[in-house]
């Protein structure tokens, strides 16, 4: 008997890092075959250019697995990015009759900050007060939010002012680290210990596991949900400020076209399931570093553009596939 | 792995997302102008999927120190720091279509949407005689060509025809069944069109299709943008209500991988090259058909 | 002359763990066979098994002298005869009663479409025969917890079955409805059909079954005839060692020092019912399905609000809205229906035994320490029978998932803990524990409200017990004055 | 108490009719704004346009309808619609050396059909036997189909044989009735009896509603779930022979882009959840020509392009409002 337990405690152990990490072991898998397809691949600067690239969507699909564990889902990710960017650039591009910025640069980015939580406050109240599903309260939201912006813009993309402070946010490095991946890590590491140790990250399980139950221990259900939405909008936000930073300008057409489903993709990818109650941060981070490898090799590999989206799809569901080949 | 012979110059292409036939073609000219002359030259050629990712792209390709990047950016305004960036590198830069804020570059063949919108607008104010109604079907509303080859029309019209009304405008986004299901929704509505303006070849097609199936007669023409296989069938065959196509070719995607090709090959070149624009029509469309895609 | 069932060296592993290790068990035509064991014994795994739930690791099952293949699946095992009405319900919210029961076998009309009307009346039919006058075409969501059991064990009858398992269908059930099963249960065994029979009630099991077996930790001990044993001998076969049953006086602390006071609270569902509970005292609510204990303690935790009456606490008139409010002014409801609100299932003990502690202590972060404690010492002190603190809650047998369920009201501080059929699925030795655990709640001072269909719980632990009839109060005893056939006569208002 | 019993019983029923055919009350209040506020709306030309215009999408709802109910999702609708078009085109253009079509029209049709009903089957087969979750898969399976249809083409919009009987099949009118609608109806009808009065209809509900009871019960769950892929599958190809049919051409890159949100939000909109287990095909009916309203009402009320999108997004809102508001 003692026996028995103590080999199926350690069968159970390794059963439960493999859950708990498989994706982990996909990652490194995937980055071995790219190092031997392609040894450019895995220069630091090719390496380093992934990560910055890959983290605008990324940071966002933090926001998102916080929502998708609360059995939400947030499609108006991308149009609150190009909303919440063009307050940005509009803001900052203001400058005084000598030229110089009107204002210093961190109003424009709070506001951009607090626009793109507003929008996910009002998802949130939405979804919850009114009781309608996510999938199309987001998605509604998201297609007024991009029409809104659209009319005030007439549909053009505006320039903003090209300061260094400003640039530096999205092109700039630390140590050769790209600061948007810097920004990303610091987030996941916020994120990941209020996900995992506090409170409210538990709810936030709780309430997307079983509603009803949530609401019985005496979780305020709507609470959470409202903030889980208004924590994927803030890190839409962010995102917002490094995608404007690196190009200096916004296009309200185009400006997080589908960046949405990219960051759902990372998160589906990093084992997070769309039922919610379940999921982690850690995958997340990973998936969204995979979809930028994935784009990258296709560079590196010269595959034919036509067929670029065969192979991205084939990426995709391998990922998914070696991951959950235990259940 | 694409490690490269000496002296084989290596030349990266970036293009915006063939979500499009004439951006389909643009990227096919390219690929079949990439296929010759691989002992001198190797291309790469990407598709983005959004601007963000294009300049993504382009930040690969500098990072990887290619000798020459060709680049249409999706976005011009969008894409200029990058390619600003890359030319500051020391990499030879071509922009193709459409212009960057800037003029950091190598050299640029530009088509010229904003022009070939006034061609529109003339053919069609002369047509119509300077006065009628008239409708729109843009092209993706917002996204730069669309406001461009919009502007281009709509300056003249205001400027030229003041007796033209722009009564209303839809959506054709770039393609044949959106262009059908725009116009179908237009009629009903408005008991006379005189004359419709799509900023694309296949949304007018597809609008051609609506006038016809509801048999109205007061449409007088239409007019097309791009030079579409269809739309030059429809031109060659003589459609009654097909007016024009303002053209302007997505060959030019081969020619700047051409014009790439010969500025390594030192022969001499302008910095600033303007693809024609044509006014194809029943009479003329036959010399263009090759042009077609 | 063979036996009807055979199964033979049944082993079974959930990742890894063995939890059932060479178990036998057979079974004659027409008998009715008990199934005992504490919680976690593995008797559902077993089942499971034998209905082509679960495929078993090693170990043959044979039936009518026919090799059941490990790989066959539930419908196979059905066409030979075996139905499993299953621990926890497997009904279907949006489809009517009558889907439900003829699922995957709806009677087909000339047109090759279900034929609904010859469906629903079939059902109809059938739940007459098991009392309940649902309508057919009700969708099973509108039903209470006891009515949706009543469906499923239709469901299991209708069936042309030769062997039909329960497991713990009497769990929801009020005396009545047991009666009227107990009654069908015979009828069938006389007709030739066996039962296999698991229940924590060992009343039941000897007024009802032949013959008993017990596993324990996964393990065959013994089979008996049920003539030749006693409550207490099962009992002491289950747990290995004897379960002391003690019964509870009257209350004996202070008559006016009343904490929980309701006064005239009534709804669609609800008529004028008052009654009040002391400091210290345990009062338990009997009555039949149906006769709204559940809504009336729904009213006091602020899950549903009524159109008139008052809740005080301390004497002080409260305004309870929500779950939220209950908690804050310390009342506490384990719910009836541990699966729908008592817990999340794909979360671990740790999360579900902690939720409304967390709730009440102030502070951001979860407190790794003090939760580890409060975890663990629930675990021990409720006998949680898992593989660690951090296992989920779904992989817990039933007992086990109850025993969290309540973990996480015992770690509240309430001043009133409302139980709604605290021990439902809960075995013999556990639910004395759990006795125990209350009656020492009382003592420190705590106002303790009881809802149960047991009509033994209602003997042992109550010092009180309010009845109710179609949501009206019929009467109060006292614990000594109380007996069964009154609870019943009241509970039936005849 | 017995009067409060039947008191109880008729506000049931009403709230019963209101919950099962508010989206229909939502429609004709919607009908009735609109005629109001453009009198040239209500005209039968107009209407008819407008159920002509829908049918494509709404076709693809109907089977949508299945695959949701039973607890999936398929985002693969619109590249599907552009692969199997393209196989129709392809085998429809082709003529003999006489210049006569190369085969009778059927033989395209079916081929049609079967690509697209036989990609849905793949998707059934990947989500059951691999467990993968619905909308990674059919996301992915939707890149890489649109990704093969557009190398075959070489991302070129390729054209048809323009002859009456298969143009007829998108544009003609039986005694003024669209065709594609007529064919929607067809189809509808036969779907709504085997939803509602069939046993695997049953089953597809069971399935979505609780797919570990459904297993119990015998039910084989792996194949419900791929009929219903097979049947959105299916009802694609339908929409690609329409599609195809009205203009005689696909177009690589564009036919069908973004038709699965189209449908997916017009079977929302008919009041069927996201989270399976329940739905009505008239609900998905209604969805979609509120859409089409909403597309029409844009152009009749000349809306500034710009601001369509939130036109659109808060039409869409609406509407689930309403239906949704007795919860
Ligand atoms: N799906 C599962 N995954 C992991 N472990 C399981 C699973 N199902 C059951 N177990 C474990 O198997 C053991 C036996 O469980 P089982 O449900 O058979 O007990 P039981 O005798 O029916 O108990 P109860 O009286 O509480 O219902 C328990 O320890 C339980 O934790
Ligand atoms: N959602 C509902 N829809 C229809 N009827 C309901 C609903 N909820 C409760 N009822 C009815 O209300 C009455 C009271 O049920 P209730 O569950 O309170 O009884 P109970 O005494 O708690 O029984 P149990 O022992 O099952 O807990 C019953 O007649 C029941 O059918
Ligand atoms: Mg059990
Ligand atoms: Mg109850």
């Amino acid at each position: 008997m003692e026996n028995i337990k103590q080999k199926n405690s350690f069968l159970q152990l390794v059963s439960r890092v493999w859950k708990n990490y498989s994706i982990v072991v996909v990652f490194f898998v995937i980055l071995i075959i790219c190092g031997i397809a392609a040894p450019r691949f895995l220069r630091p600067n090719n390496l380093l250019n992934i990560l910055r690239n890959t983290s605008i969507v990324g940071i966002i699909g933090l926001g998102m697995t916080f929502v998708i564990i609360a059995g939400g889902i947030d499609l108006s990710s991308g149009p609150v990015l190009a909303t919440s960017g063009a307050a940005l650039i509009a803001l900052q591009k203001m400058v005084t009759e000598s030229g110089d910025p009107a204002m210093p640069l961190i109003v424009p980015i709070l506001v951009c900050l607090a626009i793109s939580t507003g929008i996910g406050f009002a998802n949130g109240i939405i979804i919850t007060k009114a009781k309608l599903p996510p999938f199309i309260v987001t998605l509604a939201v998201g297609i007024i939010a991009r029409s809104v912006v659209m009319y005030f813009c007439r549909g053009a993309t505006i320039m903003g002012n090209k300061i260094p402070e400003f640039t530096n946010i999205g092109n700039g490095s630390i140590f050769r680290i790209p600061i948007p991946f810097i920004m990303a890590i610091v987030l996941a590491l916020i994120l990941h210990v209020t996900l995992t140790r506090s409170k409210f990250g538990t709810y936030v399980f709780a309430v997307g596991g079983n509603e009803k139950a949530a609401k019985y221990s005496g979780i305020k259900v709507d609470r959470i949900k409202i903030a889980t939405y208004m924590i994927v909008g803030f890190c839409t936000g962010l995102a917002a400020v490094i995608e404007m930073s690196r190009m200096a300008a916004v296009a309200a057409t185009s400006s997080g076209m589908q960046y949405e489903f990219e960051a759902i993709t990372a998160v589906i990818i990093g084992g997070t399931s769309l039922n919610g109650g379940k999921g982690r941060l850690i995958g997340t981070i990973v998936g969204f570093i995979i979809l930028g490898i994935v784009k990258n090799m296709m560079i590196m590999l010269n595959i034919s553009p036509y067929l670029a989206g065969a192979v991205k799809g084939a990426v995709i569901l391998f990922a998914v596939l070696i991951q959950r080949r235990e259940k | 792995q694409q490690e490269v012979a000496e002296g084989v110059m290596r030349i990266a292409v970036s293009f915006p997302p063939a979500n499009n036939a004439w951006q389909a073609k643009m990227l096919d000219s390219a690929l079949d102008e990439a296929a010759k002359d691989v002992d001198e030259f190797h291309f790469v050629i990407k598709n983005a999927v959004d601007d963000a990712d294009q300049l993504n792209i382009l930040t690969t390709f500098k990072e990887d120190a290619y000798d020459m990047i060709i680049c249409l950016p999706g976005n011009g305004t969008l894409m200029t720091p990058i390619c600003e960036d890359i030319y500051d590198a020391g990499i030879k830069l071509i922009i193709v279509d459409r212009p960057i804020d800037s003029d950091k570059y190598t050299a640029l063949l530009g088509g010229d949407n904003y022009l070939c919108g006034s061609n529109a607008a003339k053919y069609m104010g002369d047509r119509l005689g300077g006065k009628g109604d008239i409708a729109i079907l843009r092209s993706y509303v917002g996204i730069p060509i669309d406001l461009d080859r919009y502007n281009g029309f709509a300056d003249v019209i205001k400027k030229d025809y003041p007796g033209i009304n722009i009564v209303v405008e839809a959506d054709g986004q770039f393609n044949q069944d959106a262009g059908l299901n725009a116009m179908s929704n237009i009629l009903p509505a408005y008991d006379k069109i005189d004359a419709v303006y799509c900023q694309d070849d296949e949304a007018a097609v597809g609008a051609i299709t609506a006038i016809e199936n509801a048999g109205r007669t007061d449409v007088q023409f239409v007019t097309g943008f791009g030079g579409s296989k269809a739309a030059y069938k429809l031109l060659s065959e003589g459609n009654p209500i097909f007016g024009a196509s303002m053209s302007y070719w997505p060959t030019m995607g081969g020619r700047a991988l051409a014009l790439g090709k010969s500025i390594f090959r030192g022969e001499s070149f302008e910095k600033i090259n303007h693809d024609p624009t044509f006014v194809v029509t029943k009479e003329n469309v036959g010399e263009f058909h090759q042009h077609s895609y | 002359m063979s036996k009807l069932l055979e199964m033979q060296g049944i082993c079974k592993s959930f990742y890894g763990v063995e939890v059932l290790h060479a178990v036998d068990f057979s079974l004659e035509k027409g008998e009715i066979r008990a199934l005992c064991g504490e919680n976690g014994a593995g008797k559902s795994t077993l089942m499971k098994v034998l209905s082509g739930i679960y495929e078993q690791n090693d170990g043959e099952v044979h039936f009518k002298n026919v090799h059941i293949k490990r790989t066959a699946e539930p419908l196979e095992v059905q066409a030979y005869g075996i139905s499993m009405i299953h621990q926890e319900l497997n009904l279907f919210d949006d489809l009517t009663v009558a889907q439900n029961i003829y699922l995957c076998r709806e009677p087909k009309g000339k047109n090759g479409l279900i034929d609904f009307s010859e469906m629903n009346m079939e059902a109809s039919r059938l739940l007459k025969r098991l009392g309940e006058s649902i309508d057919p075409k009700t969708p099973v969501r509108e039903l209470k917890i006891a009515q949706k059991q009543m469906v499923e064990i239709a469901k299991a009858i209708s069936f042309n079955v030769e062997l039909l398992i329960m497991d713990e269908p009497t769990a929801v059930l009020t005396g009545k409805e047991t009666e009227i099963m107990f009654n069908l249960m015979r009828s069938l065994s006389e007709d030739g059909i066996s039962i296999i029979y698991i229940s924590h009630r060992l009343k039941e099991i000897t007024e009802v079954c032949h013959s008993v077996t017990v596993l324990r930790d996964g393990s065959y001990i013994d089979t008996k005839k049920v003539a030749d044993v006693t409550e207490k001998d099962i009992a002491t076969l289950m747990v290995g060692r004897e379960v002391q049953h003690s019964s509870i006086g009257d209350f004996s602390g202070d008559e006016d020092d009343v904490i929980l006071e309701v006064l005239g609270v009534t709804d669609n569902m609800l008529d004028d019912v008052s009654f009040s509970v002391r400091r210290g005292e345990i009062v338990c609510f009997s009555g039949l399905v149906g006769a709204g204990r559940t809504e009336l303690m729904e009213v006091i935790f602020g899950i549903r609000r009524p159109e008139s009456g008052q809740v005080l606490i301390d004497g002080k008139p409260v305004t309870v809205k929500s779950a939220i409010d209950a908690i804050k002014i310390d009342i506490g409801l384990v719910t009836e229906d541990r699966k729908d609100t008592g817990l999340v299932l794909c979360r671990d003990i740790t999360e579900n035994s902690n939720y409304v502690f967390w709730r009440k202590n102030k502070g951001i972060f979860k407190g790794v320490k003090k939760t580890r404690s409060n975890t663990g010492g629930m675990i021990e002190r409720l006998n949680i029978k898992c593989a660690g603190s951090d296992q989920d809650v779904a992989n817990l047998s039933g007992g086990n998932q109850q025993k969290v369920a309540l973990a996480k009201w015992l770690l509240s501080d309430a001043k009133v803990l409302i139980l709604d059929e605290p021990t439902r699925g809960v075995d013999v030795g556990a639910r004395q524990e759990i006795y125990q655990i209350i009656r020492e709640l009382a003592e420190s001072g705590i106002g303790i409200v009881i809802v149960s269909s047991d009509m033994q719980e209602v003997m042992s632990v109550s010092q009180r017990v309010v009845v109710m009839h179609e949501g009206r109060k019929t009467g109060e005893l006292k614990c000594s004055e109380m007996e069964e056939e009154k609870i019943m006569y009241m509970a039936t208002n005849v």
